[in-house]
């Protein structure tokens, strides 16, 4: 999230697109009621379903899934065509005005470069004019040919209102009303807030859908402000977390990126990240990138990580493939090219696409190490289900070690909410049997292995005998110990840059945030972006301050948000080029002449005048993207792309399949169905009733939602004979499920490019475990091919058939 | 962990205007109380407070874990109930259905209680001690390291890469956690290494 | 003279003096006891239900539970009993003309002067109205009582009808408890009538006072037990 | 700014008094003469706005933790209805409605938390014919007092919502309480408190009608003309009441009464039946009395006797002259 839960109370428009807020963030939607109790707000949801969330919604529009990005231009089209463009914030904020260079173009739904051998796009010409004087060149009038701006109107001219209908089946007034109530916040007075999640991630080209919806908040002038941006509800508890501390295959911590083979040594590997600003007077903030890898370093390695040994840089390993993302590993354990696989708190069995080929993959490992404090289907993998789990089990040579964790309830520690909240907790109950916490198990088998390193030798044993492991009791560090070790502290002592005599900070001391750490090995911090959570004010992830001044909405007081406190990112972006806030009722900082003030912390330096430096600081221009240069790998701006499997062909390019640039395996190119074969589209979801599968486990959840189904319109039922609460079979190129039938007004067929689409709706959740009725999940139907920049599979969209059948058969001997 | 907030506003009760139920309590004595003893008893009297926050979504609403025993005093704590903590910005005390039935999740049946071991063929899981776990995989990793990690490419220069090995971090644990597996991971040189984030 | 369906197997006379003539064998009258005592108590039980200040009397049955998961089962206990009685004795009390006498002359009926009326066979058109009446609202108090039976039957019919149900069997009650009082009192009234379910028989006497045409059919088809 | 929230505080763990005692009953089943509660408790009220309920069921859930109930796990019927029905383990139900509105032609998700109103007027504590089984509170709290239930279900007959539920283990009738376990610590109910939209709030009944109001305002602006306070006059009004964005038509959320009342039925049931079925049992046995001692018995005369010897002889001669 750029802004955060309680901020949504500001807004005058929710778009709740690619997401579903109201089923699976009911606590977090409860802004979204204020917001509309209380300044009138009204809700829009666009949804292949008549979800939850659009049962109190005051506008909802159906649309084919997979089709957002052919929406999204649409409106953009609009707003353009119809002048509704926040102009000043749009001219200074994003790169409208900037030339792109010559030669880059977009044909047949291709952008230039395209190379179908390689599905790869030479991106050389994808980028800006660059100047003699190293900036980019711009024409602040944008009335040159190639800027930007131009460039853009040119890309979105094909999305009509009717070919939005043609692709996405939205009735073309349902569109223009749901355009027209958006166009209206782009006066600096209205914002809109969009709140998306897997609807929009699932997908082969889930990266450009959410980008394609920033360009519009981007031109509305909604980033940045109170009540605006763009808001990733995100899944998991702390799932923003791993991200942030990099447990990725292609990160370190931080949003420090993986080094590759080519980074063959530390200075060339800083030479490709640390980017100077693009215009004049910009922060280009990773400048500062050297000082927060060599911190990290020193976190990792401590004083085996030293400047003559480029920083311990050879310790890190380095990718030859962008990723070794889950879709790659199960590809190669499924070839038989994986031995050992450890599953801390996940079920990939059931949460990975293509359930067949995980089972096979799993079957090929050596052994299978899972911690989850509750039974798990991979960890059962291997167990015999009948109809449920079909597997032999006599045949499948995998050890399997399950160890038992502790939950929530039995540890302290922080987890990192989407609004990027560090929120602190303590145990408040004694673990179960033989529970241990995860950081035990780590550390058992990390110090265990340590110790053959250290008897027996063997390969580079060195980044594991250095690892920096000092904790009171080394065999369960404790979580403020890793706390502190990640905010960072002084190595020596930590002079003041502005004054050489003076100490900044002290050796051994924390720091008090990353404007503190040094390139030189003077300081340690095992994530920047966190420094500041546990400085020595103590523990600022346990701050309980609930006031909130003026109603704002951004309790600086409560626990900490990454970076140092920020509520609200780019809120620089909400004030205009003399500082003042666009609109006074909703001031979030103020320019009073020499400093910036306001409710939040300015995420511009707090004396950098307001026309000077632009707001979005991470970006070597300053401004906003537009125009993403070579940086996305499917194009610089979103183009409509059909999933891989469609029930329609591309209009834009009858040959071209799914996202023309994502990886997918051989084996799995020839398991995608067509939709002579499998006629509708099927996606996948979550209820209200249950978190993912965990709630099955839990007789509560179970009884509010027993039993596995699959949701379809009355008409479907009828042209396939289905009766409500019947069972039906669905199955997919991939495999099969059988399921309850809810037949049901809330999904409604949709024309698309002339012919009717049926949709069918498949929810996740049930499984061979726990206290609710055996079932399946929709992964054994998914396609395995993922996004072409993250590898996300395509769980949103894909073919399937459904017939009538009987009940599933559970094992023999059981009922 | 500001439970006295939570006692200040207890007097705010008017606000919620079920004041009148609370205020002007009846000096009923002990044994008489008991013998009108009308409405069910007050479950959550005197059990221990502790402060959380959900483990589900990330919208992260504050919870409040009511337990017979203190973890803190090096008593056993029971977990009684759990509800909504009406100090956290966020979620007011509100909670969804997962989180307003997290007691029945820590509760579960299918919790686990000890470590489990699957020998290859076998169609059952039988006990294992910790020790007996632990070092078991242990072996098994640097076996498997020494095996197959790929120490230098073929222009020699150093990789540190081990493939045959994975993990998966479970986006629900902390970020200390987090810290700590991501140290582990990282430092053996396990590239097919990520989380929840990525599907 | 015609065959009327007055004449039980065990109506015999028994050569006096004094004449006694049986009315009720032994089956029968263990038979009507049961179904008596069941009434008792489900009048009892369903009275501590039907008002308040009548909830006391749940204290012979143990107790408010005890009582409601009683009553139900002494009312099939009773509807059992009662119709096997009603199997036997129906034939019996089929109305005939001089019922209709009977009743028109209801005034001498009440003031005893049976001289005035016809002759009746084994039932009058009293005893056959309360014969009948207690069959009828039995089985509307059965059925009305199983809907209401909420151990049981507790959901299987809508709401409506339990409503209804409800009301039904508290008032088929009344009346059945009316009834009730009607056949003691006459029994106790005329008396010599209740010898006839104690010991089974009554004096030649009362038989030939108040069913003198049945009496006669005994005689005349010379049901006597023969002489020593 | 913020709407008004049920929960303000978080629950005691302080021991405390109740605030609910017997001084506080206003009504208790089949009990005559109640003594007058020595202070009146400020009437109280649950509000459950529909036009803001996502059906998340947070209610149920809370619901089922707070009185530890444990409600069956059934299959799905083609519905989101679960479990299906109301229980004695399931107080309060999400009953789910796909109605599509005849003027926009648009569909509507009516999604309405069923469960105890606590009626002014209890149907289910005038039918109770166990004293004290059922009572209600000066603040208006109907509740049941399990210890004084015999399970006959009359509750249930004369409930106009069909709410309560008879136990098939304990033979006890159950149904919401409003917590009144909480609400006599001054907490607010556990479904009130948990519900993420704050759809449900708990408060004084004034209040909520105030807040009543301004939803039903906000949405007559967003088109809903009908919007209105369900608070049913014919069973003296509620202490837990609806906005519905259509109350001119309770009926289309799963069968709300557009107007309850007690069943006529049960009235005449507990009224005429109850007063002139006594009187006329009563007067029937006096009058069998009476009549028994002061009127003349019907006797056998010894004529009678000398008559029925006549009749057997001449039986006999009859049949030895044949």
């Amino acid at each position: 999230m750029t802004n955060s839960w309680t901020d949504i109370k500001n807004t005058d428009l929710v778009v709740v697109m690619g997401g579903n807020a109201a089923e699976a963030h009911p606590c977090g939607f409860k802004w979204v009621t204020e917001a509309k109790a209380h300044r009138g707000a009204k809700l829009i949801v666009v949804d292949p379903r008549y979800t939850r969330t659009a049962s109190v919604s005051d506008y909802y529009a159906p649309i084919r899934q997979g089709t957002d990005i052919a929406f999204l231009n649409g409106v953009m089209k609009y707003c353009i065509d119809n002048d509704r463009v926040q102009w000043e914030y749009t001219k200074a904020f994003t790169n409208a005005a900037y030339l792109v260079k010559d030669g880059f173009g977009y044909k047949d739904g291709l952008f230039t470069g395209y190379d179908a051998e390689k599905r790869d796009y030479d991106r050389s010409t994808w980028d800006y004019v660059i100047g003699d004087d190293g900036f980019v060149v711009t024409d602040p009038t944008l009335q040159h040919p190639r800027c930007v701006w131009n460039l853009l109107k040119e890309h979105l001219a094909p999305y009509t209102p009717e070919m939005v209908e043609r692709i996405c089946g939205t009735p073309k007034e349902k569109f223009l009303r749901v355009a027209e109530m958006i166009s209206e916040c782009s006066t600096p007075t209205k914002t809109m807030t969009s709140m998306y999640a897997l609807g929009w991630t699932q997908h082969s080209h889930g990266s450009q859908n959410i980008r394609a919806m920033a360009m519009l908040q981007l031109i509305l002038g909604n980033i940045g402000v109170r009540g605006g941006g763009m808001n990733a509800l995100r899944g998991h508890s702390n799932i923003q977390g791993l991200t942030d501390l990099g447990l990725m295959s292609h990160l370190l911590t931080g949003y420090l990126t993986a080094p590759t083979e080519k980074d063959e040594d530390f200075e060339t590997y800083m030479s490709t990240r640390q980017f100077k600003p693009l215009r004049p007077g910009q922060t280009s903030y990773w400048q500062n990138y050297r000082k927060f890898m060599v911190s990290f370093q020193k976190a990792m390695w401590g004083d085996a990580a030293r400047a003559d040994n480029d920083w311990a840089f050879n310790y890190l390993a380095k990718l030859d493939v962008p990723s070794y993302d889950v879709l790659r590993v199960f590809e190669l354990m499924h070839a038989g090219k994986v031995n050992g696989y450890l599953c801390q708190g996940f079920n990939p069995l059931l949460a990975f696409p293509n359930r067949a080929k995980n089972t096979k993959a799993l079957s090929n490992l050596k052994w299978l190490v899972t911690m989850d404090p509750l039974e798990t289907e991979t960890a059962r993998f291997w167990e015999n289900h009948g109809d449920f789990n079909p597997v032999d089990t006599a045949s499948i040579q995998t050890e399997v070690i399950q160890l038992p964790t502790t939950c929530f309830a039995e540890e302290d520690g922080s987890l990192t909410n989407s609004g990027r909240w560090l929120q602190w907790h303590w145990a408040g109950g004694t673990p179960p049997g033989e529970a241990k916490h995860d950081t035990y198990i780590i550390a058992q088998i990390f110090l265990r292995m340590r110790e053959l390193y250290r008897t027996e030798g063997g390969a580079f044993p060195d980044p594991i005998l250095n690892l920096s492991w000092d904790y009171a009791d080394e065999n369960e560090p404790t979580a403020e110990e890793l706390a502190r070790e990640i905010n960072g502290r002084a190595l020596s002592d930590v002079m003041d840059p502005a004054d050489p005599t003076k100490v900044l900070v002290p050796a051994g001391k924390q720091v008090v945030n990353f404007s503190q750490l040094r390139d030189d090995g003077s300081t340690m911090s095992g994530c920047w972006i966190y420094s500041g959570c546990f400085n020595e004010q103590g523990n600022n992830m346990a701050r309980r301050d609930n006031h909130d001044p003026d109603d704002t909405g951004t309790y600086l007081g409560w626990t900490f948000a990454w970076p140092l406190n920020r509520r609200t990112l780019y809120n620089r972006a909400s004030a205009d080029l003399e500082g003042k806030p666009w609109d006074p009722s909703r001031k979030l900082l103020e320019w009073d002449g020499a400093k910036w003030t306001g409710y939040d912390i300015p995420d511009i330096a707090p004396t950098a005048k307001p026309g000077d430096v632009g707001p979005f600081i991470m970006n070597q221009e300053g401004t906003a993207r537009l125009f993403t240069r070579g940086m996305m790998r499917d194009g610089p701006f979103p183009a409509h792309m059909e999933p891989f499997e469609s029930p329609v062909a591309n209009v834009f390019n009858l040959k071209m399949r799914g996202n023309p640039v994502s990886r997918i395996f051989e084996d799995d190119a020839k398991q995608l169905g067509l939709s002579d074969e499998f006629p509708y589209a099927a996606t996948s979801y979550r209820l209200t009733e249950h978190f993912h599968f965990w709630t099955k486990h839990n007789r509560v959840n179970a009884a509010l939602q027993p039993e596995f189904f699959v949701e379809i319109s009355e008409e479907l039922a009828q042209e396939r004979g289905i009766t409500n609460g019947g069972w039906v079979r669905v199955w997919s190129k991939r495999g099969e499920v059988k399921a309850k039938a809810v037949v049901t007004k809330r999904i409604r067929p949709l024309i698309c490019d002339g012919k009717p689409v049926h949709v069918v709706g498949i929810p996740l959740h049930w499984g061979f475990t726990g206290s609710a009725k055996k079932g399946f999940g929709p992964n054994s139907l998914v396609p395995f091919v993922g996004d072409a920049n993250i590898e996300t599979p395509e769980s949103k969209a894909f073919l399937v058939n459904i017939e009538p059948s009987t009940p599933p058969k559970d094992k023999e001997g059981i009922a | 962990m500001n439970i006295d907030l939570s006692r200040r506003s207890f007097l705010k009760l008017a606000g919620a205007g079920v004041v009148a139920t609370s205020v002007g309590a009846m000096g009923f004595g002990e044994s008489e109380a008991a013998e009108i003893a009308h409405v069910r008893a007050f479950k959550l009297k005197t059990t221990t407070e502790t402060r959380n926050t959900c483990p589900y979504c990330s919208v992260a609403c504050g919870v409040i874990i009511y337990s017979k025993g203190d973890s803190r005093k090096g008593e056993t704590a029971d977990i009684v109930h759990i509800e909504g903590d009406a100090d956290h910005p966020t979620n007011r005390g509100t909670l969804c259905p997962k989180g307003a039935a997290l007691k029945d999740f820590v509760k579960s049946p299918t919790r686990l209680q000890h470590p489990m071991l699957r020998k290859p063929g076998s169609d059952t899981f039988e006990r294992i001690s910790w020790d007996d776990a632990l070092d078991r995989i242990a072996r098994l990793m640097k076996d498997d390291r020494d095996a197959n990690l790929l120490a230098a490419n073929a222009k020699g220069i150093p990789v540190n890469r081990w493939t045959t090995v994975g993990m998966l971090a479970a986006s629900a644990t902390t970020n200390e956690t987090a810290w700590a597996t991501f140290k582990f991971a990282k430092s053996l040189g396990i590239v097919g290494f990520d989380n929840q984030a990525r599907v | 003279m015609p065959r009327s369906n007055d004449v039980q197997p065990e109506d015999t006379i028994h050569r006096g003096p004094p004449v006694t003539v049986g009315r009720y064998g032994p089956g029968k009258r263990l038979n009507h006891w049961i179904t008596a005592s069941c009434l008792i108590l489900l009048l009892l039980s369903g009275l501590s239900m039907f008002h308040p200040s009548l909830f006391f009397l749940t204290d012979l049955f143990g107790g408010g539970q005890n009582t409601r998961m009683l009553h139900p089962w002494i009312g099939v206990v009773l509807f059992l009993s009662f119709f096997i009685f009603f199997a036997q004795l129906w034939r019996a009390n089929l109305p005939n003309r001089t019922d209709a006498q009977w009743v028109s002359q209801i005034g001498d009926v009440v003031n005893g002067h049976e001289e005035r009326l016809p002759e009746i066979g084994k039932y009058n058109a009293g005893q056959k109205f309360i014969f009948w009446g207690m069959a009828f609202f039995i089985i509307v108090l059965i059925v009305s009582g199983i809907i209401i039976w909420e151990q049981y039957f507790g959901e299987a019919t809508p709401i409506d009808v339990r409503r209804i149900a409800v009301l039904t069997h508290s008032v088929s009650a009344v009346l059945i408890i009316l009834l009730f009082i009607l056949h003691v009192y006459a029994a106790i009234w005329t008396r010599g009538t209740l010898r006839a379910m104690t010991r089974g028989s009554v004096t030649g006497g009362w038989a030939w006072r108040h069913h003198r045409k049945w009496l006669k059919e005994l005689a005349g088809r010379g049901r006597i037990d023969p002489a020593e | 700014m913020d709407s008004p929230r049920t929960a303000v505080s978080n629950p005691p763990v302080q021991p405390m008094e109740s605030n609910l005692t017997q001084r506080d009953l206003v009504r208790r089943s089949a009990t005559s003469e109640l003594p007058p509660p020595d202070r009146q408790l400020t009437p109280v009220a649950k509000l459950i706005d529909v036009s803001k309920c996502i059906g998340c069921k947070a209610c149920q859930s809370a619901c089922i933790e707070w009185n530890d109930t444990f409600p069956d796990i059934e299959e799905n019927v083609g519905v989101y209805t679960n479990p299906h029905d109301l229980t004695e383990n399931m107080f309060t139900l999400m009953r789910f409605t796909e109605w599509v509105n005849p003027e926009t032609d648009n569909l509507e998700w009516l999604i309405r938390k069923d469960g105890c109103m606590h009626c002014a007027d209890p149907g289910c504590l005038k039918a109770c014919p166990s004293p004290g089984a059922i009572v209600q509170y000066s603040n208006g709290i109907v509740d049941f007092i399990h210890e004084n239930c015999i399970g006959c279900g009359y509750c249930v007959k004369g409930c106009p919502f069909n709410i309560p539920r008879i136990s098939k283990v304990d033979h006890r009738a159950y149904k919401c309480t409003l917590c009144s376990d909480r609400v006599a610590m001054g907490q607010g109910p556990a479904c009130a408190k948990a519900c993420p939209t704050q759809a449900i709030v708990f408060g004084t009944k004034d209040d909520m009608k105030k807040h009543a109001d301004e939803r039903i305002a906000d949405l007559k602006s967003r088109g809903y003309a009908n919007a209105g306070l369900y608070d049913p006059p014919g069973v003296g009004g509620t202490h837990v009441m609806y906005v519905l964005h259509h109350n001119d038509k309770p009926h289309i959320y799963a069968d709300l009464p557009d107007d309850p009342k007690i069943s006529a039925v049960i009235e005449v049931w507990k009224g005429v039946t109850k007063y002139t079925g006594l009187a006329a049992m009563g007067l029937a046995a006096a009058g069998a009395i009476l009549h028994g001692l002061f009127g003349k018995a019907n006797r056998v005369e010894p004529e009678d006797e000398v008559s029925a010897e006549k009749l057997v002889e001449e039986a006999e001669d009859l049949r030895e002259g044949a």
